[in-house]
């Protein structure tokens, strides 16, 4: 659903009471659970947690399972990004450029300490979150976290890919959201 | 030769004279002599080029930050290692941190552009000579030197700590 | 360069054979491997439906331990606080009021402990600081990933054993 | 028939227009293919399926893809969008000499007459491979043999031409 | 002919259409599913029954992607590039004879979309037009990695073209046909050219994997390189539509593969089949169904080959790989035809 | 000082980074055209630039930009006490976290003058040398990877996933392991560990021999890495280079072998040394490293001497829990460590291992207080990250990848 219909405002009408309303719940439903199914991550792999992350990939626990073995390292292509490992300031605008590269619906998980909260690095070269550059939608705590806590964070962002509703993303609040992070 | 600390530094006032090193000390088995700025170049080339010593191989270098010591605010450290004998030495130049100035030892071993990159870049010690001295690991236009001792480790933005609790 | 020692081992390379050079005894072989594999049994573990086994000494989530008789065992001495190398612990004594002995063991107790699970690094060095055997890193429990941020200052409530059944009675 | 004769002689016009037009050296070779294909249209109809498919293979295949691979390899470190400033003195030279080529086509052809085909000695399989072949391994073997010798001494000028560059090759 | 033949004939095209499209979905199902098995994994479990509805939890989301096109591209050419790449792949099935003629009511209907005495330059020019697709999206993307990955393709591509022809030359002078069908019909029985061309058929095959743009000739998308080579700025159903060409085109490759070497739909002892049945029509149509069976039976090997192979070796290097392509497979098929070209010959003397 | 304001800071980084951008595109020359290797590019398994200027698919020149996740390790040993330093070690060279671990560790003893039982060496030995293989196993997988094909990478994956088994039973962890602690190990191997190692031992070889099966001899691979960011030995010792690196360019130099720490000395093993010090001869000295290493972990699995897994150092090694709640004096040695009152003697050491890429080295000054005055990471990768550049010009873009993967380059330690 391209941004096509920005300009348009629709009243919603209620789901069930008419066919089409019906048509487009169900409908939503369906490609909620697509997306589901089909969650490309972009690894933003820059320390520990990336090696987990291989663990992840790997055959123990085979994240392919979940729709998802496909790395897609090129932004464009993604749906959601796994930022793994310390953001230091340096690369904080890297990783928002990225985000901003993405196309929608994206969804950002924080994988580790460093990721979600700066971990054991608070100091002066490291940022303190990546939701100070990023909305992120799940964060996944240790330091690094095992192979099924990654997991784990895939599957959360899984529940919120098949319940999200179709217009979401053009939803105002949504927008706010992204300009409070000054992301266009 | 087997190299011993006592011959290495009988070698080194040799050549260089009391007047420029000074301090020799054992702590943990290496080495360690203190000069200054004019002798460490022709020092550490004299270790490479002597045959005997053939001290040829540079492990590392770092900078030291001590704020009470007036006029030895700032020291390098310089840790060499003969391969072929197996033997460590150790050399520590003082200055102050008002005149952070260090000749360049890149000419001699490539691997100490980075490292005395670091230096520059945590300390401010100034390499004259250097290719490109920039910082390498923090952002560029970084106002300060972030391992001098007065700046704090902290993050200054973080909110969820309460400091005072355990303050560290 | 002349070996510095005599352990030193020269790796000798052969050239390659004309069937090396013809790419195909190699590539055969290759996918001999991955065909063999192919048949193999799976190592896949297929979380969550199973779960992998753990050590029994495996850092996971924290619990604060109750003793034989349902007490809490912290004594908000703070070690677990200054051990921790991510400070990630944040916790409030109080002295205990007379009539809750059956509450807490000692005579201070914390009244809050927080432990900010994304700041935590599980590297046990609480567990091991706590002199009262009070703060336990499970090896059966892993924190789970959540939505919010807030979700993750774990306090007293999520943190201490909940109470035995039988005790309760 | 004749419906999709003028259709596909129109688009092969216009599109070696575009291609003389256009701005942007892809788009050109991008009409460029589009005119060899509509001329492969054309051998078809003319029942030669075997030059059509051979046009289509050699020239939109492997000569375009070539001049393309040219273009995006000189054109990629630059702006493209930079405009070719033309003075209007060699705008003046090109529509001289356009028109000059004009005049002489139209004197060519002007005299040229349509010829029809006679359904009496009309073979449908004059375009097909074998009788090609038939007549060029009889009738014309020795032209054949000597454009594949001139062939052969281009790719070895070509070759010597690739291996002056100093150093190894690359890209 | 008749209006019934072209009824019958369009439902055929629509079927050829259709399966091959299905055949593209699931390939990538099974791409996935043969990697995680050669990989000791379980791959895709969680889409439906045995995950097999993941190709359309992909498809779907791939639909309703954010349409992207970035703001520096060549707009035009941008939305150009997957249409051509998907037109040009689905194109080529088209002469490729999936079986022999059924005989409905009296029609008999050959199971081929269209036939063309040409159709093996009609494969052969469509495939070498799939790398504009390429080459456009790469350019148009106005990315770096882009157009080295539209490079690359382009070198590639015409590289291994020349070798393909060539190993092709060397069959044609066999068969004596440019048609596909009398190609596949020659092979009667377990008469498969693949018995007298094994090297023909390896330089053939070496030559589909690089234009088909398969590891271990995966150059212009090579991850590790070149994040994703012509496709990097590509997202939504237009990157869907470069990954469905890439299956598409090995779908063909290895159709055309099965048709040109390993006899098409013909099966040992179909003779024995036919004469088994007493009723001629229904020996015919038994036949050839089960001809069509053994096609794709064919095709299908082909592609786990296609993704056995990806899955085991490593790639080639730009210039390793030209030098293969010039210096060792070109020389071989010009050997191969003068082999083939002696045999003949021999075969003219001695009989 | 630092600013307070993150929205600022981050403003100014990108600016920082536009700035870079353009410096690069006036250097753009004619017919060279610059390419952005990094920082997120899937080759760079880890955060490092590289801009590269390519001619077509030549490099011709290259600069490297670091600091992508520079995280003030230095900084941080500053102002934590000793014990708490290891986290830190843990996370440089985040895939071989026991060497670095128990390296911190010998040199804090080293400074303390605790000697450590040979139980607690040996079985420092095996962890380390475990670490090794995983470290290696990572680096020549990943090559694989890079070189297209990910299969043999899976395959050895599953084989890491047992060594990370027996970590979880030494020390709690998979990856960050915090393992041992000053003055010997946390707890004693547990006969499940015990067994693991046993059955990692038995099941391993067969493993490797596959994985050498798919690559050693495969000439595309061959083709891929032979002569590939080749560099002579003069230039890697000029560059400080250590580790499989160095032993590629035919130095036989381990510190293993040149000062033996953890009882090395015991043991029977060889230091593989390549000829040319390109890509493939990289590849097959941590290949056979691997060997090595198992012969190591043999020997100390089966000479495993019997005795204390920790030294007689109550000061600093924390005591038994049981005695803790029993008695007194082991009560305030406990409170004592881990509020770090215990200060630490005034000295200076340098003390180095060999770890996972070459030597790593801890630097530790300490005035007497709690915390080191100064802790200085001798961090192999950092040292030869910089002769990169060098390597890959001339070459092509596929080379500078394999090249950067044979490297081993860790972005954790390469900016700690």
């Amino acid at each position: 659903m391209s941004d096509s219909n920005n300009d348009i405002k629709m009243v919603e009408a209620p789901d069930g009471i008419s066919g089409a309303g019906f048509f487009a719940t169900s409908f939503e439903k369906v490609i909620g659970l697509a997306r589901k199914h089909s969650l490309w991550p972009l690894p933003f792999a820059t320390s520990c947690c990336g090696i987990e992350y291989m663990a992840t990939m790997g055959s123990n626990y085979d994240i392919s399972r979940f729709g998802s073995e496909r790395p897609s390292f090129s932004p464009r292509q993604a749906d959601i990004l796994m930022v793994m490992g310390t953001i230091a300031k340096k690369m904080g605008p890297v990783v928002k450029q990225v985000y901003e590269q993405m196309a929608e619906p994206r969804w950002v998980i924080a994988v580790g300490a460093c990721a979600s909260s700066g971990g054991i690095f608070d100091t002066y070269s490291v940022l303190q979150g990546i939701d100070r550059v990023v909305p992120v939608d799940v964060y996944v705590p240790g330091c690094p976290p095992r192979p099924e806590q990654i997991l784990d964070g895939l599957m959360r962002v899984q529940d919120l890919a098949a319940n999200e509703s179709l217009r979401r993303r053009n939803s105002p609040e949504y927008q706010a959201l992204l300009a409070s992070y000054n992301i266009k | 030769m087997e190299l011993t600390n006592e011959n290495v530094l009988g070698k080194i006032i040799e050549k260089f004279g009391e007047e420029n090193v000074w301090d020799a000390l054992n702590p943990d088995g290496i080495m360690t002599i203190t000069t200054n700025r004019e002798t460490i170049l022709p020092l550490i080339q004299y270790l490479y080029d002597d045959e005997e010593l053939q001290i040829r191989f540079l492990t590392t270098m770092c900078g030291i930050h001590y704020p009470d010591q007036k006029d030895k605010e700032l020291c390098t450290m310089y840790q060499l290692h003969s391969f072929r004998h197996n033997y460590r030495i150790r050399i520590k130049v003082y200055f102050p941190i008002a005149d952070p100035v260090m000749p360049t030892l890149t000419n001699l071993y490539a691997t100490a552009n980075w490292m005395e990159r670091e230096a520059y870049d945590f300390y401010g010690i100034i390499f004259t000579g250097h290719p490109n001295l920039v910082r390498i690991l923090n952002i560029e236009d970084m106002e300060y030197h972030p391992m001098l001792k007065q700046y704090p480790l902290e993050d200054q933005t973080r909110e969820d700590k309460i400091n005072t609790f355990f303050g560290r | 360069m002349e070996p510095l020692t005599n352990r030193s081992k020269k790796l000798e390379k052969k050239e390659m054979t004309f069937a090396e050079r013809a790419y195909l005894p190699a590539i055969a072989q290759g996918l001999g491997i991955t065909l063999k594999h192919f048949f193999k049994k799976k190592a896949t573990i297929q979380y969550p439906e199973q779960t992998r086994q753990r050590s029994d000494v495996w850092r996971g989530l924290h619990v604060l331990k109750r003793d034989e008789e349902g007490r809490e065992r912290c004594t908000a001495c703070g070690l677990c606080a200054v051990a921790c190398p991510a400070e990630a612990i944040t916790m409030v004594a109080g002295e205990r009021k007379a009539g809750e002995e059956h509450l807490y063991r000692e005579e201070k107790y914390a009244v809050t402990y927080e432990v900010n699970m994304l700041r935590c690094i599980f590297c046990g060095l609480c567990e091991e600081a706590c002199p009262k055997a009070a703060i336990f890193l499970q090896d059966d429990k892993i924190a789970p990933a959540r939505y919010e941020r807030d979700e993750f200052i774990y306090g007293k409530d999520r943190l201490v054993e909940p109470l035995k059944t039988t005790e309760t009675k | 028939m004749e419906s999709l004769f003028f259709f596909l002689a129109s688009l092969t016009l216009l599109c070696a227009l575009m291609v003389v037009i256009s701005k942007n050296p892809v788009h050109s070779v991008i009409f460029l293919i589009i005119t060899f294909f509509t001329i492969s249209g054309h051998y078809i109809l003319l029942n030669a399926q075997f030059l059509a498919a051979v046009n289509i293979i050699v020239y939109a295949g492997a000569i375009m893809v070539l001049f393309l691979f040219v273009i995006m390899f000189l054109n990629q470190g630059k702006d493209s969008s930079a405009e070719v400033k033309t003075s209007t003195l060699s705008k003046i030279a090109g529509a001289v000499a356009g028109g000059l080529l004009f005049v002489v086509m139209i004197a060519a052809l002007k005299d040229a007459t349509v010829a029809t085909y006679d359904p009496e000695s009309f073979n449908s399989q004059i375009g097909m491979v074998e009788n090609l072949g038939m007549v060029l391994f009889r009738d014309y073997l020795l032209p054949f043999e000597l454009a594949s010798v001139l062939f052969l001494t281009a790719m070895v000028g070509a070759v010597m031409l690739g291996k002056k560059e100093t150093g190894e090759t690359h890209f | 002919m008749e209006s019934v033949d072209l009824i019958y004939k369009a439902i055929y095209i629509l079927v050829i259409f259709g399966i091959t499209l299905l055949i593209a979905t699931y390939s990538t199902y099974f791409e996935r599913k043969i990697a995680a098995f050669i990989q000791d994994r379980v791959g895709p479990n969680r889409a439906g029954p045995l995950g097999l509805l993941q190709p359309l939890a992909d498809a779907g989301k791939l639909f309703f992607k954010e349409d992207f096109i970035p703001a520096k591209s060549n707009k035009a050419l941008f939305i150009i590039g997957p249409g051509i790449a998907m037109l040009v792949a689905t194109m080529s099935s088209a002469v490729i004879p999936f079986g022999d003629s059924l005989i409905i009511g009296g029609h008999e209907i050959f199971l081929q979309a269209i036939e063309v005495n040409i159709g093996v330059l009609y494969v052969f020019g469509v495939v070498s037009l799939g790398v504009y697709g390429l080459m456009i999206g790469g350019w148009a993307s106005n990315n770096k990695f882009s157009l080295l990955g539209a490079i690359r393709a382009a070198s590639q591509n015409i590289s291994y073209e020349l070798a393909m022809g060539l190993s092709l030359i060397a069959i044609l002078m066999m068969t004596g046909t440019l048609s596909l069908r009398e190609i596949a019909e020659q092979q009667q029985g377990f008469n498969w050219n693949i018995w007298y061309q094994p090297l023909g058929f390896i330089i053939f095959l070496v030559c589909a994997f690089a234009e088909t743009n398969r590891t271990p000739f995966d150059l212009p998308e090579s991850e590790a390189e070149l994040i994703g080579g012509y496709h990097t700025e590509y997202g939504s159903m237009k990157l869907g539509m470069y990954l469905f060409a890439e299956y598409i085109n090995i779908f063909v490759a290895s159709a055309v593969m099965a048709t040109l070497y390993f006899g098409a739909y013909n099966f040992p002892f179909m003779e024995n089949l036919r004469s088994a049945i007493s009723d001629p029509v229904l020996a015919n149509n038994v036949v050839t169904l089960v001809g069509v069976g053994v096609m794709f039976a064919k095709i299908f090997l082909f592609i786990f080959f296609f993704m056995w192979v990806r899955w085991t070796l490593p790639r080639f290097r730009y210039d390793q790989l030209m030098k293969l392509g010039w210096q060792i497979l070109i020389p071989l098929a010009i050997l191969n035809i003068m082999l083939t070209g002696g045999g003949i010959l021999l075969k003219e003397y001695l009989f | 000082m630092a600013t307070e304001n993150k929205t600022v800071e981050l403003d100014k980084l990108e600016e920082f980074r536009n700035n870079l951008d353009l410096k690069l595109h006036n250097k753009e020359d004619q017919n060279l055209t610059t390419l952005n290797l990094g920082p997120t590019h899937p080759a760079t398994h880890g955060i490092f630039q590289n801009i590269l200027q390519m001619d077509g698919e030549k490099i011709v020149d290259a600069v490297p930009t670091i600091g992508y996740i520079h995280r003030a390790f230095e900084k941080i040993a500053e102002r934590r006490p000793f014990y708490q330093i290891t986290p830190l070690t843990d996370r440089m060279n985040y895939c071989s976290s026991p060497i670095n671990n128990m390296g911190y560790h010998m040199t804090v003893e080293k400074l303390l003058g605790i000697t450590v039982p040979k139980r607690a060496q040996y079985i420092r030995v095996i962890m380390m040398e475990l670490a090794r293989i995983s470290d290696h196993l990572i680096c020549n997988s990943i090559l694989g990877v890079d070189s297209g094909a990910f299969t043999g990478f899976l395959y050895v994956m599953q084989e890491r996933e047992h060594i990370y088994d027996i970590y979880e039973e030494v020390c709690g962890a998979r990856l960050t392991t915090n393992m041992g602690r000053i003055g010997g190990m946390e707890r004693d191997l547990s006969p499940k560990a015990l067994h693991l190692i046993g059955e990692f031992l038995k099941r391993f070889p067969k493993v490797w021999a596959e994985f050498e099966k798919m690559f050693n001899r495969n000439r595309i691979f061959i083709d891929r890495t032979t002569d590939v960011g080749a560099i002579s030995a003069e230039r890697a010792l000029s560059y400080g280079f250590t580790g499989p690196n160095l032993r590629a360019a035919g130095v036989d130099y381990d510190v293993r072998v040149m000062n033996p720490y953890s009882s090395y000395e015991d043991f029977e093993f060889e230091i593989p040394v390549g000829t040319k010090g390109d890509t493939y001869d990289r590849f097959m000295v941590r290949n056979e490293e691997v060997w090595q290493s198992l012969k190591i972990i043999e020997q100390a699995y089966k000479n495993l001497p019997e005795g204390s897994y920790h030294a007689d150092a109550p000061h600093y090694y924390l005591p038994p829990k049981q005695e803790v709640y029993r008695s007194m004096e082991a009560l305030i040695y406990h409170f004592k460590i881990v509020m770090g009152e215990i200060d630490a003697p005034v000295g200076e050491v340098y003390h180095s291992v060999e770890g996972g890429n070459g030597e790593l080295g801890f630097y530790l000054l300490s005035d007497g207080g709690r915390t080191p005055y100064r802790l200085h990471f001798r961090r192999p990768c950092f040292i030869y990250y910089q002769a990169y550049t060098e390597m890959i010009k001339g070459g092509q873009l596929a080379d500078a990848i394999l090249t950067l993967s044979s490297l081993n380059v860790i972005a954790g330690e390469l900016d700690a």
